[in-house]
């Protein structure tokens, strides 16, 4: 048989690529994307490559040093006990990225799972969105103390003290902002749910939680990495809410949450003090946002189409 | 719709019980104490007789059934009466008291609401106020400079907490310029134009702290929104039918972009009720977020049960709220 | 000139939310509640007992006081009207009395009547209280602003259960004060007016004094000294740099009084080890593995360089100290002085004597004990600078600490069930405040006897913290409680004090002062920390 | 060549074209190159004349037409030439005065009758504004006038459904209001897209003759843009063929289709399914096949019988029965049921196609959902390949599926965008642990080879394939468990003519080859009788009349089928003009109330095998 467009290449249509190349180039395509990138791995070289440059310890204080302007000494000047703020910073920003990036993936597993379930499972979706519902009205801070006083000594003795409150605050964090992302996902996946691939592969014999994982799920994750890029911000923030509470890392543990706090009353005395850390909190949230932006627009079925 | 309205709120209630005893279990988990603010003068044997006085040495399931009792049943007859003026029984019913002021939880609610719907709410409606034209022109005009610009401006405003913001805000308007006050005061009425004014002024800086926030939040969702709106076949059909441009834009596009958007908005109320915590401690506005906070931090139980139950059933509501609004908006999803 | 003034406007940053300081027990419900209602007699800012509604202080010279110390009768001013015009009388008095003790009340001030087995009426001018046995310090129930006297007209129908039901009464006691309640909302902000059957025809000068509550620290102080707001912010726990910039301003200043207390660290005799579950920190899980050795608690004490921290955290409002009973003057012991200022080479050399050398990573160890302490306190801006300042100085010495803060409503709030609290001390060393009501010391030293000890079998209750025993010290507390002779007393004090402090039951870092901000235009203030701080507010008013 | 034609060409000689459209060029920046997609074409129309563009699928029909409108996005196209209406130039009329032009002197439909009308806005107010933005009338006025254009295009109860909505709309009646739209305001010019591609056959004849009958009253020229060369013979004075951005063939419909000389022209000719062109066959017969390059026709291969008819039957369905509650109320009572299909039998031999045909929403998916499970049914037996389908737990579900697969209408939706088409072919052979990733390539590899695709194309993407091909990869992936029988759910119903009969073509080798059963669904009649051996006639859930292909479509008993067939367009430009006065009536309900129980059918048997229900 034969058949003239079947086995002739079709206008337009470059050599097979993998899927990767494919975002890859859509991505490059978007300048703010672009720019957030580099943004973005720039912080990530600055708080992990920074510290052996910069070699002056975090907390080392040194009171008689205290609330200085940037000087050589000290590039971003220094708080109230002296500690040096470019230390400071560079190691805050490894604590905040981590929280950020690990809340947010905890927190998008959840969303994912109950949104997946909720969409795909009809039977499911009524508990599971009331469920969603009590946790959206779920008080924070007695829910933190609850869960302090549950787990805090388990962890502290399993893991050590440090990791122990890095589980334990990622954990926090990821529980208590999983909804909107839940909420997203299952709206997509009932979209995606109706359409004719999903019946086929049912058709062909394909067990629901492989249809979920092969099929499903990469449909819905341009909006899960959407929910992802403001995860990393929320969680950034929230962990700064956690510390002045009380509820966070120990009080000589810094992140840019906790630097900013304590610093915004020194704004007038010591003003580097609350820029550094504001400005690295902004910065890192706008170039993951410019990148979920592209990323979204990568993964988008309109640009992949023909 | 109608039934479908009920149904949904008959549905609502069973959902509301299993919230509320999560809701009443974890906080008699939480470890604080009600006496935790007291001078350590006060020697243990009196803390106690204290505790014991809030009712605290009956068992949790009494407890959980008198609260559900005084919430459900006293409290709104309590309200029915003040509002009609009628009388129920003798009057004699327990209400829910606050362990830190002893007074009807829900009177310090009622109390707190005016400050909290004018400042937070307020900023909630300027937020979506400033967001709908600023998310309309960015998507008419994608990866313009406005475009940009606007992005730029919303994700610093997503990403600065309020806090700083509104310390920044102190620092500069009240103690450099003197053109705002820093505290909120609470009893001011306004009665004629000098005290709208003084309003006006005590309002401005935590209105906008917040309506900078909620703006640059929704004005995403409105620029996605449009976006997915744009393309579609009946914009062509509206322009193909000699339509002008802004008609096609504010009548065909934007109606149809402010269904998802408003079920966004909806469901952002009850956030309101829940108070800004942070800006209302910071300018002392005295709403139900701080309401809330320092009764979660002096263990006023009683008062954030109620409070995150009121919350809850908020959320369940605008839940509720928003799917009707959907139907009504979109003839497509009007359901019988 | 009573009410010429104009509007008072004063500043809590941690709002009041009751007026019936029975019922709260709060220093900021206290302090309020004491512009409307009066005790019999307070202390000035001296800490010297004055008469408020008496016409003398009782003592045993006068007569006041019975020889036997059994009784006391206190005489009151006649004439003395509650702001609605209604005479105030002895009943009132004794009223309060039965207010306070009523079963099933909670009445937060219950310990004030400690010990008094009844209060009479003897004539409407004259009231006598009867003691259980011989009190040598008699002078706590109708004293200072924690008893103060309440309307029994107002708060007949109030007693016992029925006690926080009376919303009305409890948001608007009416009193002898210089001022009456107008509007409350809880929480929030209070409106005060003139009381118009104040007994002073003259005062007090302002005609309405305005309480707003609510923010923190740092942005009161901003209300007082930079935009001025405000005339008054009590509780200024704010950095001193930071007051500093704002005094530059020119609108107001700190005023502090100092008190008795005192900012410690408690050491754990007993071993706080996770591992051993449910018996950590008691009795049974025997004493501390390092701290249980002097030589480590005085090397800890020694490394603290405590101008430092003053310095850092507390400025004017603050003095390095070595005692626990740090005021009234004739208390002040000297015999500590040695930890005023730091030495670290001899800690060290302590430390190598007592056989705690350094391990490889620095941290001393003995016998495969690592002097590593995990060191809890509660979430409090200036505590958590202390905490860092002091992991410092101990890290000099070769001595690791692990820093956790605990939310204060949990720390201080004594949940039996929660692990965190600053009576169960699942820590080896946590740092808090405490001080004595009053100016005399001897419930307060009372709280290191050995029976104190707090324990499962006490529900946690008790005061001795830091687990410390000793028989001496309990001997020394037993005569004191048999002493009279207020010389006698005071010797006996400083000796129980300097017993403590130098046996390392605790580290004392910083005797505290109560700072407040006060606007420059604010006239006939006297700051207080033995009473309420606006005990004397009738005498305020504003410069011209 | 009919009266009609030749005067509407006297009188283009005699006066000014309405359109006339020269040299036009559209490019579209794709990756920062501006790329043509219509490419030089001119043509006229005259005042009151139909001028057709025909073309496959992506050739710039739509693209010509928007560009006439000005209607493509600003700064990612370009249109160069010149587009006169009546002798004004449209492409450099400023923006406000091109308003004004379009739907007062221009008007369009659209292809998409679901998505061409704003959702939100009442039916009655999209028209009137069309009457409103050009001319100054009240609302009154305007909305009297919107009746009477709605009455006109045959909306039944015109000025109560004013005010609906048109989710509330079935397609055809979207499509007629959107004509009622386009008409508002008596325009020069019509331009349809498509107007009829995404209905069914019933309504399609239905539009196709209000077109006809209002372009007579109101003496309009229309500009009629199909890829359906019957949907051309029975409407276009003139054609112009498009292949790939350019006008190939410009003529006279008539001439087009006697003497069409582009090899493009005769591949498309000859792809046209035609009613009545089977008559004395018995078999199917594959469709003619041209090359395009060439224009020689490629010889036919004869089909053999593979009817198995002395076996038993592979599928065997006993009064199928499935219904879909209704509920409402406040405790969600059911207050009704959809009857989808309502007690149907029917028996598919091995190597046997039956086709299921009938109108939208008549209950054929459902019936092949049912068959394979995909749906539960209410009541009935099925039997496929000895498995007792209703009564199946979940594994043995799982293996059944192996003897049934399914292909599906959009072959657009029907493959997973993100996942290659190798996995997606190669996915339900490793679901079922039929053998290695190793076999499964090579299987998958073979099928491809067999479809008429490629091996190497493997690691590509869906979207890289055109729809027909994609049809060819869901058709492999069904062939990857080696099926008995495949449910084949309007599986040509979406594709281009051409490429229609490409994979006509396809199926009808595979069922010689592989000895396959085909439920073939489907509302185009032309390619049931071309493909099918037994052909069945459903309507509101009931199989209506059943038989030999050849029975029913030449001897057809039913009311219903002979409807059916009478509104299928016919390729021959010598009948245009006729009506076939279809009665515009709506699809009736199939749902009823609970306790409803359907009256018994009885069939009557007219020759052998070929059944009508008679009451
Ligand atoms: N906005 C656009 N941007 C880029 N390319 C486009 C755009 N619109 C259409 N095209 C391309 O132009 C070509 C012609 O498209 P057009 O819509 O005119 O085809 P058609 O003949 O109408 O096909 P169909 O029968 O499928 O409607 C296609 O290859 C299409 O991909
Ligand atoms: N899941 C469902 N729930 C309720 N009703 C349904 C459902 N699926 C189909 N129907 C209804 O059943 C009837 C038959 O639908 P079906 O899809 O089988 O028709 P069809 O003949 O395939 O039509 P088309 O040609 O449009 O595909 C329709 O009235 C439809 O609305
Ligand atoms: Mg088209
Ligand atoms: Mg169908």
């Amino acid at each position: 048989m034969t058949d003239a467009s079947a086995t002739a290449p079709l206008p337009g249509i470059a050599p097979s690529r993998s899927v990767a190349g494919d975002i890859w180039r859509q991505f490059r395509a978007h300048r703010g994307g672009l720019a957030g990138l580099f943004v973005f791995v720039f912080i990530v070289l600055a708080v992990y490559v920074g510290p052996y440059i910069h070699q002056v310890a975090p907390n080392t204080i040194n009171v008689r040093e205290r609330n200085q302007w940037p000087s050589w000494a000290h590039p971003f000047g220094t708080d109230n006990l002296g500690k040096d703020m470019l230390a400071q910073v560079l190691a805050g920003g490894r604590i905040s990225l981590a929280v950020g990036i690990t809340a947010m993936l905890l927190a998008l597993l959840l969303g994912t799972l109950v949104g997946v379930l909720s969409g795909y499972f009809r039977r499911l979706d009524g508990p599971l969105m009331r469920m969603t519902d009590l946790f959206l009205a779920l008080p924070l801070l007695p829910l933190l103390l609850v869960i302090l006083m549950l787990f805090r000594d388990t962890l502290r003795s399993a893991f050590g003290p440090e990791t122990g409150i890095f589980i334990l605050i990622v954990f926090v964090i990821g529980i208590t902002s999983w909804m909107h992302t839940a909420r997203i996902v299952r709206g997509d996946v009932l979209a995606v749910k109706s359409q004719e691939f999903i019946v086929a592969a049912k058709s062909s014999g394909m067990r629901e939680h492989r249809i979920i994982i092969r099929h499903v799920l990469p449909n819905v994750l341009s909006s899960i990495m959407v929910s992802a890029t403001l995860g990393i911000a929320s969680a950034i923030i929230t962990e700064s809410a956690l510390s002045f509470l009380g509820l966070g890392f120990p009080s000589d543990f810094p992140t840019w949450g906790r630097l900013l706090y304590d610093g915004a009353n020194f704004m007038q005395l010591t003003p580097s003090r609350v820029l550094w850390p504001g400005l690295a909190i902004s910065l890192t949230v706008l170039s993951v946002n410019f990148m979920g932006d592209a990323i979204r627009d990568a993964l988008d079925p309109r640009a992949l189409k023909r | 719709m109608f039934t479908y309205t009920l149904r949904r709120l008959f549905f609502a209630i069973p959902t509301l019980l299993v919230i509320s005893f999560v809701i009443f279990a974890l906080l008699d988990l939480a470890p604080s104490d009600p006496t935790g603010d007291l001078p350590l003068t006060i020697p243990p044997e009196v803390r106690e007789q204290i505790r014991a006085s809030l009712g605290l040495d009956q068992t949790f399931l009494i407890r959980y059934l008198k609260w559900l009792q005084q919430f459900f049943v006293n409290e709104p007859l309590n309200l029915l009466e003040s509002l009609t003026g009628w009388q129920f029984g003798d009057g004699e019913r327990m209400r829910v008291l606050s362990w830190a002021t002893r007074s009807p939880v829900v009177d310090l609610i009622v109390q707190r609401l005016p400050q909290t719907l004018w400042v937070v709410g307020l900023a909630y409606l300027f937020g979506i106020l400033i967001a709908i034209p600023i998310g309309v022109i960015s998507a008419y005009k994608q990866y313009s400079i406005f475009d940009q610009v606007g992005t730029f401006v919303s994700m610093v405003g997503y990403s600065v907490p309020t806090f700083f913001t509104g310390i920044v805000m102190i620092v500069v308007f009240s103690s450099y310029l003197q053109w705002f006050p820093s505290v909120y005061d609470t009893n001011l009425r306004v009665t004629d134009l000098d005290s709208l004014w003084l309003q006006v002024k005590q309002m401005a800086m935590p209105v906008a702290v917040l309506a900078l926030y909620n703006a640059s939040q929704i004005t995403r969702f409105v620029r996605a929104s449009m976006l997915d709106n744009l393309n579609q076949d009946y914009v062509r059909t509206a322009r193909a039918k000699g339509v002008k441009e802004k008609a096609v834009l504010l009548v065909h596009v934007l109606r149809n972009s402010l269904i998802p958007v408003v079920t966004v908005v909806a469901l952002g109320v009850p956030t309101i009720f829940s108070g800004a915590i942070i800006t209302e401690q910071i300018f002392r506005v005295n709403g139900l977020g701080q309401l809330l906070i320092t009764a979660v931090q002096g263990a006023d139980i009683p008062l954030v049960q109620t409070l995150t139950f009121i919350f809850a059933l908020l959320i369940v509501l605008f839940n509720l709220i928003a799917d009707v609004l959907y139907g009504i908006l979109d003839p497509r999803i009007r359901y019988d | 000139e009573r009410g010429t003034d104009g509007e008072l406007k004063i500043l809590f940053w941690q709002a009041v939310s009751t007026l019936n300081p029975y019922l709260s027990g709060g220093t900021k419900e206290v302090y309020s509640s004491s512009m409307v209602i009066e005790p019999l007699a307070r202390y000035d800012e001296k800490g010297e007992l004055t008469p408020t509604l008496v016409t003398e202080i009782p003592t045993a010279d006068n007569g006041g006081v019975s020889p036997d110390m059994m009784s006391m009768t206190w005489k009151l001013i006649p004439d003395v009207k509650w702001s609605d015009g209604t005479p105030f009388t002895a009943e009132d008095v004794v009223f309060t009395w039965q207010y306070c003790t009523a079963p099933d009340g909670g009445c937060a001030q219950a310990a004030q009547y400690e010990g008094v087995k009844s209060v009479e009426a003897v004539d409407p001018q004259t009231v006598k209280i009867t003691f259980s046995e011989p009190k040598y310090y008699p002078y706590s129930a109708f004293v200072g602003a924690q008893s103060p006297i309440i309307q029994k007209a107002q708060f007949k129908d109030c007693v016992g259960a029925k006690a926080p039901g009376c919303t009305s009464a409890n948001f608007g006691p009416i009193g002898t004060g210089p001022f009456v309640v107008k509007d409350f909302k809880p929480n929030d902000v209070i409106t005060f007016e003139a009381n118009p059957n104040y007994r002073d025809p003259a005062k007090p000068a302002f005609a309405t004094v305005t309480l707003k509550g609510g923010g923190d620290a740092t942005s009161a102080a901003r209300a007082v000294l930079e935009t001025g707001e405000f005339d008054y912010a009590w509780n200024m726990q704010v950095e001193p740099e930071v007051l500093a910039t704002m005094l530059q301003a020119g609108k107001g200043k700190i005023e502090t009084a100092f008190g008795t207390q005192v900012e410690r660290i408690n050491l754990n005799w007993y071993n706080p080890d996770p591992a051993l579950g449910d018996k950590r920190s008691t009795k049974e899980a025997g004493p501390h593995p390092a701290l249980s050795d002097p030589a480590v608690r005085r090397a800890l004490s020694m490394a603290i360089d405590r101008t430092i921290i003053d310095e850092a955290g507390y400025g004017e409002s603050g003095q390095p100290t070595c005692n626990i009973v740090p005021a009234p003057d004739m208390y002040i012991s000297t015999a500590n002085d040695w930890c005023l200022t730091q030495d670290i080479e001899g800690a060290k050399k302590l430390l190598d004597e007592a056989g705690w050398t350094p391990g490889p990573d620095g941290i001393r160890a003995k016998d495969g004990v690592r002097l590593s302490f995990l060191y809890q306190t509660s979430t409090n801006s200036v505590r958590q600078a202390t905490q860092e300042l002091v992991k410092d100085m101990w890290s000099q010495i070769g001595v690791a600490s692990e820093l956790r803060n605990v939310s204060a409503s949990v720390f201080f709030g004594g949940d039996p069930a929660s692990p965190d609290t600053f009576q169960k001390f699942y820590a080896d060393v946590e740092m808090y405040t405490n001080n004595f009501d009053g100016t005399d010391p001897e419930k307060y030293l009372a709280e290191w006897l050995c029976d104190k000890v707090p324990g499962p079998e006490n529900g946690w209750q008790g005061q001795n913290i830091p687990r410390y025993c000793n028989p001496e010290y309990d001997k020394l507390v037993a005569e004191l409680a048999k002493t009279g002779d207020l010389g006698k007393r005071a010797e006996l004090a400083r000796k129980a004090n300097d017993m403590l402090t130098a046996e390392g039951a605790h580290i004392p870092l910083i005797h505290r002062g109560q700072p407040s901000a006060v606007s420059l235009s604010i006239e006939g203030l006297r700051m207080n920390a033995w009473d309420s701080e606006l005990w004397n507010v009738a005498d305020w008013s504003r410069k011209k | 060549m009919s009266l009609a034609e030749t005067a509407s060409q006297e009188v283009s000689g005699s006066t000014q074209p309405v359109l006339s459209v020269r040299n036009l060029t559209t490019s579209f920046k794709v990756e920062n190159r501006w790329r043509p997609v219509v490419k030089d074409i001119s043509f006229d129309v005259a005042p009151g004349e139909t001028v057709a563009i025909v073309g496959e699928s992506g050739s710039g029909k739509s693209v010509t037409s928007l560009s006439i409108m000005r209607l493509l996005p600003k700064n990612s196209s370009r249109v160069e030439g010149s587009v006169r209406l009546t002798g004004r130039e449209l492409l450099t009329l400023p923006d406000e005065q091109m308003r004004q032009v379009r739907g007062n002197e221009i008007s369009m439909i659209f292809q998409e009758p679901m998505t061409s009308l704003n959702p939100i806005f009442p039916i009655g107010k999209q028209i009137a504004e069309a009457l409103t933005v050009h001319k100054d009338i009240s609302k009154s006025e305007a909305r009297a006038e919107v009746v009477r254009l709605l009455e006109k295009v045959r909306i039944p109860n015109a000025k109560d459904r004013y005010d609906e909505f048109p989710h509330q709309f079935s397609g055809g009646m979207r499509q007629r209001v959107m004509i009622a739209m386009a008409l508002a305001s008596k325009p020069k010019l019509l331009i349809a897209d498509e107007p009829t591609t995404a209905l069914d056959v019933t309504i399609q004849g239905q539009i196709l003759d209000l077109i006809k009958t209002l372009q007579d009253e109101e003496g309009m020229s229309v500009l009629f843009i199909t890829h359906d060369m019957g949907v051309v013979a029975e409407v276009a004075d003139r054609t112009i063929v498009m292949f790939r951005g350019e006008a190939v063939e410009t003529g006279p419909t008539g001439e087009i289709f006697l003497r069409g000389r582009h090899p493009y022209t005769r591949a498309l000719l000859s792809a046209v399914p035609r009613l009545g062109s089977m008559a004395d066959r018995k078999l199917p017969l594959r469709f003619p096949s041209i090359s395009i390059e060439t224009g020689e026709q490629v010889e036919l291969q004869e089909v053999t019988d593979t009817v198995a008819r002395n076996k038993l039957p592979i599928v065997d369905v006993r009064n199928l029965t499935t219904r879909f509650d209704i509920h409402s109320g406040l405790f969600g009572r059911k207050t009704g049921a959809v009857h989808a299909v309502e007690k149907v039998s029917f028996q598919l031999f091995e190597g046997e196609t039956l086709a299921l045909v009938g109108e939208s929403g008549c209950g054929k998916s459902t019936t092949g959902r049912s068959v394979t499970r995909l749906i539960t049914p209410t009541s009935g037996d099925v039997t496929i390949d000895g498995y007792n389908v209703l009564q199946l737990d979940k594994t043995s579900l799982r293996s059944m599926r192996r003897s049934i697969q399914m292909v599906f209408q959009d072959p657009f939706a029907s493959l997973n965008p993100r996942m290659s088409i190798g996995s997606a072919v190669m996915e339900p052979y490793l679901e079922h642990r039929l053998g290695t990733k190793g076999q499964a390539r090579d299987k998958a590899a073979d099928l491809l080879e067999k479809v008429g695709l490629s091996a190497d194309m493997m690691g590509r993407f869906p979207h890289e394939f055109s729809g027909g091909q994609r049809q060819r990869i869901a058709i492999a992936r069904a062939l990857m468990l080696d099926p008995k029988v495949i449910v084949a759910d309007e599986a040509v119903s979406a594709l281009d003519v051409s490429i229609k009969a490409q994979v006509c073509n396809l199926l009808l080798d595979l069922q010689q080859s592989l000895k396959l059963a085909y439920l073939f669904i489907s509302h185009d009649m032309a390619v049931v009788e071309r493909v099918s051996h037994r052909v069945a006639v459903m309507y509101l859930g009931e199989i209506v009349e059943i038989g030999p292909r050849a029975a029913v479509f030449e001897n057809p008993q039913h009311s219903y089928t002979r409807k059916l067939m009478a509104a299928v367009p016919i390729p021959d430009p010598s009948r245009r003009g006729i009506k076939r006065n279809t009665a515009v009536d709506e699809i009736r309900s199939p749902i009823r109330p609970p306790g409803y129980v359907p009256p018994p059918r009885q069939y009557r048997e007219v020759s052998a095998g070929h059944l009508v229900q008679v009451s």
